[in-house]
């Protein structure tokens, strides 16, 4: 096509000083300088600390929530949230325990887990896109729902007996001490990194999160992406599942009490916004290393782990806070 | 409280020395943008005075300025000689300043009463709310404003769009202010309603009341102003009296060169049928819709506010879903199941909420560009920024847009500036039919002849275009021909072969000839 | 005042009066007024804090930390009580609602001055109070046999044949009616929730507002506090722990809308009722304790479908006034 | 000098803060040991394993913990016993695998038979009874209540147990259970609660309802907790045994092994100092004396104590 106004069009630059970018580096620059500064202070604190079987063991602490709070980044992002994922987590727990019963196999079981949570999140997915219910009331009462099927099933039994090979998914070393659950995570980050900013899918994703009605309109599916995404997480909890399972031996309904507002902490504590449209992986990840360096020091110290979930809190705010100050201060200064 | 209380009365036709109120030196920044610079207006009771510049010359923040609602980096405002400091919306209306705005801001879950009396609801003795009076203060403002058809209880979401604008004028006039200001208050409002808007404007003149008037509709301007004020980039350019003041002259002070506004004529070989759509019916809001639009056409869509014209291209966009009727295109039936079906199809739709259904405000504009267009810019799924920017580049530039870089977020734009990234988006996808609601809706006289300019561009090359609007001249001027629309169901089509704007109101408001 | 939100609230009395039916089948006594009364009782603190959470909700914002604000302001009273029996219980009162709202405003501020998002904010707090709790008590429980006498037999007094307890929902439903409905920091609860841009437009202070929302929930969840320790005679780190998402659900129950702005105090009233004659009942008619967790997530379910289904296309119809015509 | 770390189920409890009393009192009269007092605050398996790696980590020399989860913990104290930690259960058990002894407070069968008899001490014609336990998924609780019914149809026929209800050591839900039971059981006679929780909730209960002297509540209970439920009447008599000697005994044995001067194996006989000795079974677990019984006549005393 021809331009219409023949008179020379202003050129318009692609980027200035690329504002965007430099934004995003401030808060992962920001999470890494307390990543940082946390390590060093538990290292002064605890003669303990600096050992690479310490350190290996640090990770157990939040490589399975972290699985599940990079999908979560996923949904937030889009402008949505699952509060059901620990509930998930007993719900294929349990079904898997129940397998064990009839004597399935490792892998077998490992798909039984998986399916269950994408199932959970198909029913999740559906509820909120057919009916547009808000996600976070359908998901507090899924909540129930799914652990409660866990509670009917198991009651006040529990399951065991897994394999003996089952136990390799929470508790083996793919190679020295990096152990299964570590590799999975640092793998599934790099797919989500992928996922999220470097494909169509992930833009889709901030889409919806900043406009779902112009997104919509703009031809993006959005409700067939939100039920992806919904899948996602379900799926995520689903892997986290049956890496619990497998690290703790044995299945009872009341597995990963909880967890899901540990997950929904690690990701807003990670830069994304809670109101959607905008986060990054890679401040998912160093909020997962903050949060297990921060429970890992201060349990080296005897802390008792409410104590530490203080320091969590503060953090979570001080850490949205500071920006938002610091901005304010200099624009005064200005 | 009615508009006919406690007011000053001015000697009418007496000359007006003192202006009710005066800015000087008013600037006010945003990050990156300066909105306003050393900014001077004055209002005089019982005139109205237009304020008039480009998209983005700064008209509505100097409104909002007024209203509270933005504190100025520097300034000064004086009401009645005195100067003043407007901190909130409350100080402002304190001060007998009251505001429609540009977008319609009420609550939709509130009933109508207490959406003209929130925040200044008459209270009982024991200092609670007074709902009996409030009712009843409200079904007398609705009277004074001929729309006392509005039941006061009903809830705001319930109303027609341009009831709910006149709940909006309702809630300033409740106000017993000296000083209204309206920002394009006649956007959303069809022919009959705009005069009795008029009538309105000529009653608060009378009562001595000082009336500030935006539109980017000179016909509006020179019917109801008595002065001018023209802004040009944040700028005051000029100011006058509107007698012994041409069109011309005022366009030249906005922008700064002569503008033509002839539409432009287009000479496009009208070809076959592209698209044809029979018997289109949904269950409540429109019924029985067929028509066909052909090669090279620009087909004309005109109605009131309400006809049901927007919810037809929805659903022919694939946003709406129908009961019924069928699509087709170069005869052959299409499902169109969601708007991703119609795009991959090449029927694209230009939305006329601009906010709300064009914009992804908070993504750069290069990303609200390629957004429908990713399949074809990205390799397999994974994105190409290069081919992204390079994308959003040409179209960008070819609508003249104003932006510092295209990595700059949309919502930092003006309004106009805004819908050109919406049709550079649609644009992009490069289209076989499309669709334009409203698409100079909001838009300054400069861009508005660039968009028609356009359009003719588009037809030219081939493309169909679907033109909806409800402003008659646009409608005349471009269309080959027009379909009439009235309460969700066509009323008329014509061939505009010298047809005239009579006709078309006619057959728009169901008035037999 | 409005057709659409009386009907929703017909249908969740409705919805109650069948399930107090149903279980009538099984267990008789269930539907007697004594016991009506002694539900009416066991379900006024979640009603109290229900009550608190909707002016959050009304606002557009949550209010996750209630439930740890209640469990620190007990544990203060609880440990007041206990080192000081002198401090007359009313005094004690006044330290819970004080303390509440001191908590509730810190919520509060950072919402308004900082701009920080509720749901970001009172997870923060959510966590933070509890564990200040464990930091003042060291983790010890307060028992029944270091609390006063009238420190626990206060709210089980009566008054006309109605244990105080219930007198305190009476009141606080009453006060919030009174809030929401007659005063103009009630409506703009709502008109910052239905619209926070017209809200400004319309001069009110919307940082401020939700800081009172804020405040509200706060005082609220300190004198459930109170109430807490006192109604089950112990304080320590954990009580109402998880609470905060049945106080959410009962709110969600009652038609509150999560996105803000709609809402009746008869709507949450209803809602806190039908859980908790859920969770009194179940035992009653021997449901497994198994069941009940699944039971309550499936009403939980319909009831908000049921209400989606009421909200559904109210829009504007054009044809009709074509066909009227 | 030794680390000993003294693991519970959950922080804040005043009967594991007694044993921790007695765990001091061991330490000092053997010397050389610290005692690291340690536990979750909510009492979830998940976060004792959490506790449990922060104690590898500072390479600690014994574990003795009272467990939230027979099976869940088991990896995570293998890994413990990998790294050459001595690791013995007390109070609430964890399943052989994960540990070298399981110290029992007392005979699981005797508790199960004591709780039940302590009711039906106080109702000569027999009655219905329930059982408002802590947490479905405790250990120690399940091990008690399935004993009890066992013991039931032999030495108790009179005796009806209509229900057993789940208060999750939670004092709300305690409540709840107990007015539930109260409601669906008319002719109850008697509420067991075999937990510290569940007792106070299911006294205050039947206080509130004005069913003293109809119903009455037995289980066990912390006398400094409970006395006051015994006078007022809501209460009978309860059980417990001494949460001191437990804890010193669980520090005593753990050294001991630790420092290799007991083997652990069936049929061993081991000192517990001033508390004497225990002899472990086929599973390596053993029991401590029988529980003791507090009422009217001696709960002032005691109370003062634990
Ligand atoms: N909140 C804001 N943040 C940043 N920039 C803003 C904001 N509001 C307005 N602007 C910028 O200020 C300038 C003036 O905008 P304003 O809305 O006043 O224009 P206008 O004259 O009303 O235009 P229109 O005719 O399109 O309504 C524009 O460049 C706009 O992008
Ligand atoms: N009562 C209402 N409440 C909310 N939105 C409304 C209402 N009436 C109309 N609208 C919106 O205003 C726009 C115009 O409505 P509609 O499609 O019915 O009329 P139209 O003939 O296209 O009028 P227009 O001249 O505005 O294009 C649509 O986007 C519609 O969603
Ligand atoms: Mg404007
Ligand atoms: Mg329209």
């Amino acid at each position: 096509m021809s331009t219409i106004q023949p008179t020379q069009a202003r050129h318009i630059p692609d980027r200035l000083d690329r504002p965007l970018r430099s934004a995003l580096l401030g808060w992962e620059a920001l999470l890494v300088a307390v990543a940082v500064a946390i390590f060093i202070i538990n290292s002064f604190a605890s003669p303990y600390f600096l050992d690479v079987w310490s350190l290996s063991d640090l990770t157990f602490n939040f490589t399975e929530k972290a699985l599940i709070a990079l999908a979560m980044a996923l949904l937030i992002i889009a402008g949505e949230i699952d509060l059901s994922v620990a509930a998930i987590i007993a719900l294929a727990s349990t079904l898997m325990g129940m397998a064990v019963q009839f004597g399935f196999s490792t892998p077998a079981l490992v798909g039984i887990g998986i399916c269950v949570g994408l199932a959970c999140g198909v029913f999740n997915g559906l509820l909120v896109t057919r009916l547009g219910l808000p996600s976070i009331v359908v998901t507090i009462s899924t909540m129930s729902l799914f652990r409660g099927i866990a509670f009917i099933i198991l009651g006040d039994q529990a399951y065991k007996g897994y394999p003996a090979s089952f136990a390799f998914f929470g508790q083996g070393y793919v190679w020295w001490v990096v152990s299964f659950e570590l590799a999975l995570f640092l793998a599934a980050a790099v797919v989500y990194y992928v996922l999220l900013h470097r494909t169509n899918f992930g833009r889709y994703v901030f889409a919806i999160g900043n406009n779902p009605v112009a997104a919509q309109f703009s031809g993006v599916r959005v409700d067939r992406i939100k039920l992806v995404l919904f899948c996602l997480t379900g799926l995520m909890s689903g892997i986290a599942a049956v890496l619990i399972t497998s690290r703790l031996g044995s299945t009872r309904p009341s597995i990963a009490q909880g967890y899901e507002l540990e997950v929904i902490t690690m990701v807003v504590l990670g830069g994304v916004s809670i109101l959607g449209g905008s986060g990054s992986i890679a401040g998912v990840v160093l909020a997962a290393l903050i949060m297990g360096l921060v429970t890992f020091g201060l349990g080296l110290l005897n802390v008792p782990g409410i104590v530490m979930s203080i320091f969590v809190g503060l953090l979570l705010i001080l850490v949205i806070a500071l920006p938002l100050v610091w901005r304010r201060f200099m624009r005064k200064a200005a | 409280m009615d508009a006919k209380a406690k007011s000053i009365r001015t000697d009418e036709g007496a000359a007006v020395s003192q202006p009710l109120l005066t800015l000087s030196g008013i600037a006010k920044s945003f990050p990156g943008v300066r909105a306003l610079r050393d900014v001077s207006l004055s209002l005089y009771p019982g005139q109205v005075t237009a304020l008039i510049g480009e998209n983005g010359a700064g008209k509505s923040t100097l409104v909002k300025i007024l209203t509270g609602i933005y504190q100025p980096d520097a300034g000064d405002i004086s009401v009645a000689g005195t100067s003043v400091s407007l901190p909130s919306a409350h100080a402002a209306f304190e001060h007998g300043i009251t505001a429609i705005h540009q977008e319609t801001v009420l609550f939709d879950e509130l009933s109508v009463a207490e959406n003209i009396f929130l925040g200044h609801a008459p209270r009982t003795r024991f200092g609670t709310i007074d709902w009996k009076t409030m009712r009843a203060q409200a079904r007398e403002v609705l009277e004074t404003l001929g729309a006392g058809h509005i039941d006061a209880d009903a809830r705001l979401k319930d109303l027609g769009i341009a009831n709910k604008h006149l709940v909006a004028v309702g809630r300033a006039m409740s106000i017993d202010a000296q000083i209204v200001i309206m920002d394009e208050p006649t956007a959303a409002l069809s022919a009959k309603e705009i005069e009795e808007l008029f009538l309105l404007i000529e009653f608060l003149k009378n009562e001595g009341k000082a009336v500030l008037f935006i539109s980017h509709k000179f016909d509006e301007i020179y019917r109801i102003a008595d002065r001018y004020t023209v802004f040009r980039d944040g700028e005051m350019v000029g100011e006058g009296l509107i007698p012994g003041t041409s069109q011309g002259d005022l366009v030249k002070l906005m922008v700064g060169r002569s503008v033509d506004q002839i539409f432009p004529k287009h000479k496009a070989e009208i070809g076959p049928t592209v698209l044809e759509v029979s018997d289109l019916s949904h269950p409540t809001e429109f019924d029985g819709i067929g028509f066909e639009l052909r090669r090279g056409e620009i087909l004309g869509f005109y109605g009131l506010v309400g006809a049901g014209r927007s919810e037809v291209m929805q659903a022919v966009a694939g946003i709406t879903r129908t009961s019924r009727g069928t699509i087709a295109l170069d005869g052959n039936v299409i499902s169109v199941r969601s708007t991703a079906d119609a795009v991959e199809r090449g029927i694209v739709y230009v939305p006329e909420e601009r906010g709300k259904q064009g914009v992804v405000i908070g993504l750069p504009i290069f990303q609200n560009v390629s957004l429908p267009s990713l399949k074809r810019t990205s390799g397999s799924g994974f994105l190409r920024l290069a081919n992204e920017f390079a994308l959003a580049r040409e179209y960008t530039e070819r609508l003249d847009l104003r932006a510092s870089s295209l990595s700059q977020d949309v919502g930092t734009l003006s309004g106009g500036n805004q819908q050109k990234v919406v049709i550079a988006k649609w644009l992009a996808t490069a289209p076989r039919v499309i669709i334009l609601d409203e698409p100079t809706k909001g838009i300054d006289i400069g861009s508005k002849a660039a968009v028609h300019g356009f359009m003719a561009e588009l037809v030219a090359e081939g493309l169909s275009v679907i033109m909806v609007s409800s402003e008659l001249p646009e409608i005349l001027g471009m269309s080959d021909r027009v379909v009439v629309m009235r309460e969700g169901r066509i009323a008329a089509v014509y061939d505009n072969n010298g047809l005239n704007a009579e006709t078309l109101v006619r057959a728009a408001a169901g008035i037999a000839e | 005042m409005n057709r659409l939100i009386r009907n929703r609230e017909i249908w969740l009395a409705g919805a109650i009066a069948l399930l107090i039916g149903l279980i009538s089948t099984r267990f008789g006594a269930f539907a007697s007024p004594g016991n009506l009364a002694t539900i009416f009782n066991d379900t006024s603190i979640l009603m109290i804090l229900a009550l608190g959470q909707m002016v959050v909700i009304l606002t557009r914002s949550i209010d996750l930390s209630m439930a740890s604000n209640l469990a620190f302001t007990g544990m203060v009273v609880a440990m007041l009580n206990a080192a000081f029996p002198a401090i007359p219980v009313p005094v004690l009162m006044l330290v819970a609602a004080g303390v509440g709202l001191l908590l509730g405003a810190v919520n509060g501020l950072l919402v308004w001055k900082l701009d920080i998002p509720s749901i970001v904010v009172t997870l923060g707090t959510l966590t933070i109070y509890r564990g200040a709790t464990f930091v003042i008590s060291g983790g010890a429980w307060v028992n029944a046999d270091r609390m006063s006498p009238t420190f626990i037999g206060l709210q089980r007094m009566q008054f006309i044949g109605v244990p105080l307890l219930s007198w305190f929902a009476i009141v606080g439903i009453a006060l919030f009616f009174l809030m929401l409905t007659r005063t103009a920091l009630g409506r703009s609860f709502y008109a910052i929730g239905v619209n926070p841009t017209a809200a400004v437009y319309a001069g009110i202070n919307v940082g401020r507002t939700k800081f009172l929302a804020f405040c509200i929930s706060g005082l609220v969840a300190g004198i459930c506090g109170y109430l807490w320790v006192s109604r089950y005679v112990i304080a320590s780190v954990e009580i109402a722990n998880g609470y905060e998402l049945n106080i959410i659900a009962a709110c969600v129950i009652g038609g509150i809308s999560i996105a803000g702005g709609i809402g009746s105090v008869g709507g949450t009233v209803l809602g806190a009722l039908f859980l908790g004659i859920i969770s009194t009942a179940l035992p009653v008619i021997n449901v497994s304790p198994f069941w009940q967790m699944a039971i309550s997530g499936s009403a939980i379910i319909l009831a908000v479908v049921l209400n989606a289904r009421g909200e559904r296309r109210q829009g504007r119809i054009i044809l009709k006034k074509a066909e009227a015509a | 000098d030794m680390k000993v770390a003294l693991v519970v189920k959950s922080l804040g409890n005043g009967f594991f803060d007694a044993a921790h009393k007695g765990a001091e009192e061991a330490a000092k009269e053997i010397g050389g040991i610290e005692v690291i007092y340690t536990g979750p605050t909510k009492a979830t398996a998940e976060a004792q394993i959490e506790v449990i790696n922060s104690l590898i980590a500072q390479k600690v020399d014994a574990i003795a913990i009272s467990a939230n989860d027979a099976d869940a913990l088991v990896p995570a104290l293998k890994k413990a016993m990998d790294r050459g930690i001595t690791v013995i259960s007390w109070d609430s058990g964890v399943a052989p695998e994960g540990r070298q002894m399981h110290l029992n407070p007392s005979d699981t069968n005797l508790i199960g038979e004591t709780i039940i008899k302590l009711a039906a001490d106080h109702l000569p014609e027999g009655g219905d009874v329930a059982i408002l336990s802590a947490a479905s998924t405790a250990t120690n609780q399940n091990a008690w209540i399935d004993a009890a019914k066992k013991a039931l149809p032999e030495k108790f026929p009179k005796i009806n147990l209509v229900s057993v209800v789940y208060g999750d050591d939670d004092s709300a839900k305690s409540t709840d259970e107990a007015k539930g039971l109260l409601k669906s059981n008319p002719n109850l006679k008697a509420i067991i609660a075999p937990t510290t929780v569940g007792v106070v909730a299911a006294a205050q209960v039947v206080t509130d309802e004005n069913l003293i002297g109809k119903v009455n509540v037995t289980g066990l209970a912390l006398p400094s907790e409970f006395k006051k439920f015994i006078d007022n009447g809501a209460s009978q008599s309860v059980a417990l045994w001494n949460p001191i000697d437990l804890g010193y005994s669980a520090v005593y044995l753990v050294h001991d092994i630790a420092a290799k001067k007991d083997e652990v194996k069936p049929g061993a006989k081991l000192s517990i100092g001033r508390v004497g000795e225990v002899t472990l079974d086929d599973n390596n677990s053993a029991a401590m004396a029988a529980p003791f019984t507090f009422d009217k006549s001696n709960i002032e005393e005691f109370s003062k104590i634990y």
